[in-house]
């Protein structure tokens, strides 16, 4: 089969698809020894600069409208409902920080964390569960889904904005739940994160 | 005062005009306040100086005044507010005071350099937070095809049943109902009392020694029955000898059983 | 505002709407005086041959996906499934008493047979029905297929191995012989399996 077929396949799979597919699920299509990811890099050139352009996102493919469109598209649907500041900023330390526990997000926001919170974040399928911190009382560990990384266009959460910044102002470092509670000290006792299941952890 | 309206950064500016250093004597709300460490935050701030260089002396002076002046409206909120007052005012002195040796205790500046820590990691992650949500969300600015063409699948199924498993199906299935079905039949027996009755009946009819099982109704048929007569016979020629009705005596092993009445005079 | 960012923006609003578009609807998202008819016969060129096509139906505009690529959207999946063990059974005793009725069939297993069950089989061409048994109700028998035996490798139904068979090959070793001829429907004859498929239900 000719490149320019493949081409066409590829092209006619995304396209057909409202979400995005892995280059396994193309090659699906694809007579057997075909480079997917080298016909997926020339689509992604040839629309480069349309008005739909191919971007990789969680890992996957998809094609989605230009951003520099976004003026014109916005109006088309409707106004999605607005995070309140609390539940941004706390997708962000999740985000930034996973896995992360409850406790930890309280202790970076230095609020307690209402219930409605995580549930807003989960329903949305940003945020879930990842596993349990092998502390004592093994809590939840929370991280980001790859809805989360589809949705902000992200290819994974290393490429979290300023994801650099952060790590290299020692902000990332693992939150310690002591620090500003001087009043009845403790030495910081440095807890080992929990592996993650599924994502690798942005943290070393 | 709400802040979910207003972006972060306008809503610190908003508040910072009410801060005790430019309005003093306002009544200061906390409900638009995420805790506060959120106040010391937007305090820190108003020092407009670079976060790394904020004066915490001027922040704990800040912060007292802050809430000297709150108006406080939820005493479980305020108590938040006056635990990080009582732990500032602390840490103040211990600012001021020459450092002594306490063990396991970290120094003033120690404890400085992390309240100042965990006010810039706030900040960051606030940044951060708003430079996520600056970017473009896919549904909001980017969009993914209006109209997918789905990809029907037709499942057709085929079935992988080997000659193996077939006979085992049959075997297994055979195997059950011939346990489930065991029926004990009803066996024809020729019962004790039948036994005891005929015996009794005839043993008057009869001068001497008599092979047991002469007694055996003439009817009987079959192995099984035939059996059961005779086993019934033993039984009930015992049970007569022990009433001291009849005598028996059988003159070898596996020999015949012979029976007798029994003179009740001798 | 230049052509090339006029087609953009077409493709852009056609690609991200969730119905077709009319010439009048696409020219609001367009400068005022834009030739928009223009502009989509353009953008149909520009994909005709792709993977993807722009078509015009019932006056109105749509992406969609090449025709001679739409088996890409048509998956046969066939699937290895196990028949589940009711199944199995079933088909064996259908197998060794056909022709034989449901109500048979429920008899012999002591159990109720579930619907799916006898569409599974017939799905999977393994039971037929055969015709009618002369009873009351006239209820109608079933019976194997040719794909049955060609599925097992048997020339004939005749070709089932009798119980004794059975035995001697060790599948009832658990099994007391002198039990099975305690059970009443297990006459050795009965063993036997009926005559090849074909024939139609004789018995009265």
């Amino acid at each position: 089969m000719e490149i320019i077929e493949q081409i066409r396949i590829i092209e006619a799979l995304l396209f057909a698809s409202d979400r995005p597919l892995s280059s396994i699920a193309l090659a699906e299509g694809l007579p057997e020894g075909a480079d997917v990811d080298h016909l997926l890099r020339d689509v992604q050139q040839q629309y480069h600069g349309r008005g739909v352009n191919l971007v990789e996102v969680a890992g996957k493919w998809m094609f989605q409208t230009a951003p520099d469109l976004a003026f014109l598209l916005r109006k088309e649907v409707a106004q999605e409902r607005r995070l309140s500041r609390a539940a941004v900023e706390t997708l962000a330390v999740i985000s930034y920080h996973q896995p992360v526990t409850r406790t930890e997000v309280e202790e970076v926001r230095g609020v307690s964390l209402s219930k409605g919170i995580l549930d807003t974040l989960m329903a949305a399928d940003w945020v879930r569960p990842m596993g349990r911190r092998r502390t004592p009382g093994r809590p939840v560990t929370y991280g980001t889904t790859d809805h989360f990384l589809v949705h902000f266009g992200l290819d994974s959460i290393r490429d979290l904005p300023g994801l650099a910044e952060l790590k290299a102002a020692g902000f990332l470092e693992n939150v310690n739940t002591s620090r500003l509670n001087l009043l009845n000290d403790e030495k910081p006792t440095e807890e080992q994160p929990e592996l993650p299941t599924y994502q690798p952890d942005i943290r070393e | 005062m709400t802040d979910e309206d207003t972006g972060q950064q306008s809503a610190f500016e908003d508040l910072s005009v009410k801060s005790p250093e430019d309005d003093r004597g306002l009544i200061v709300d906390i409900e638009g306040f995420e805790g506060p460490l959120d106040v010391l935050l937007m305090l820190a701030r108003s020092q407009k100086v670079d976060l790394k260089q904020i004066s915490i002396l001027e922040l704990v002076e800040q912060f007292l005044e802050f809430v000297a002046d709150v108006k406080v409206q939820k005493l479980e909120k305020a108590a938040d507010y006056l635990v990080m007052a009582a732990w500032l005012a602390y840490l103040k002195s211990r600012l001021l005071l020459p450092e002594e040796n306490i063990e396991d205790e970290f120094s003033a500046e120690e404890m400085a350099a992390r309240l100042t820590y965990r006010l810039q990691r706030l900040n960051a992650i606030r940044e951060a937070a708003a430079t996520l949500m600056a970017r473009n969300q896919l549904g909001r600015d980017v969009f993914a095809r209006g109209r997918p063409e789905p990809v029907i699948v037709t499942r057709t199924a085929s079935y992988d049943v080997s000659f193996y498993e077939l006979l085992r199906a049959y075997a297994d299935h055979k195997t059950r109902s011939a346990i489930a079905d065991i029926r004990i039949h009803k066996r024809e027996v020729y019962t004790l009392d039948q036994a005891l009755e005929r015996l009794q009946e005839l043993i008057g009819t009869i001068p001497d020694w008599t092979d047991l099982f002469r007694f055996m109704p003439e009817s009987v048929m079959g192995e099984e029955m035939t059996r059961s007569v005779k086993a019934s016979l033993f039984t009930a020629s015992l049970e007569m000898t022990r009433k001291g009705e009849v005598e028996i005596i059988q003159k070898q092993p596996f020999g015949p059983v012979f029976i007798r009445k029994r003179d009740r005079k001798d």
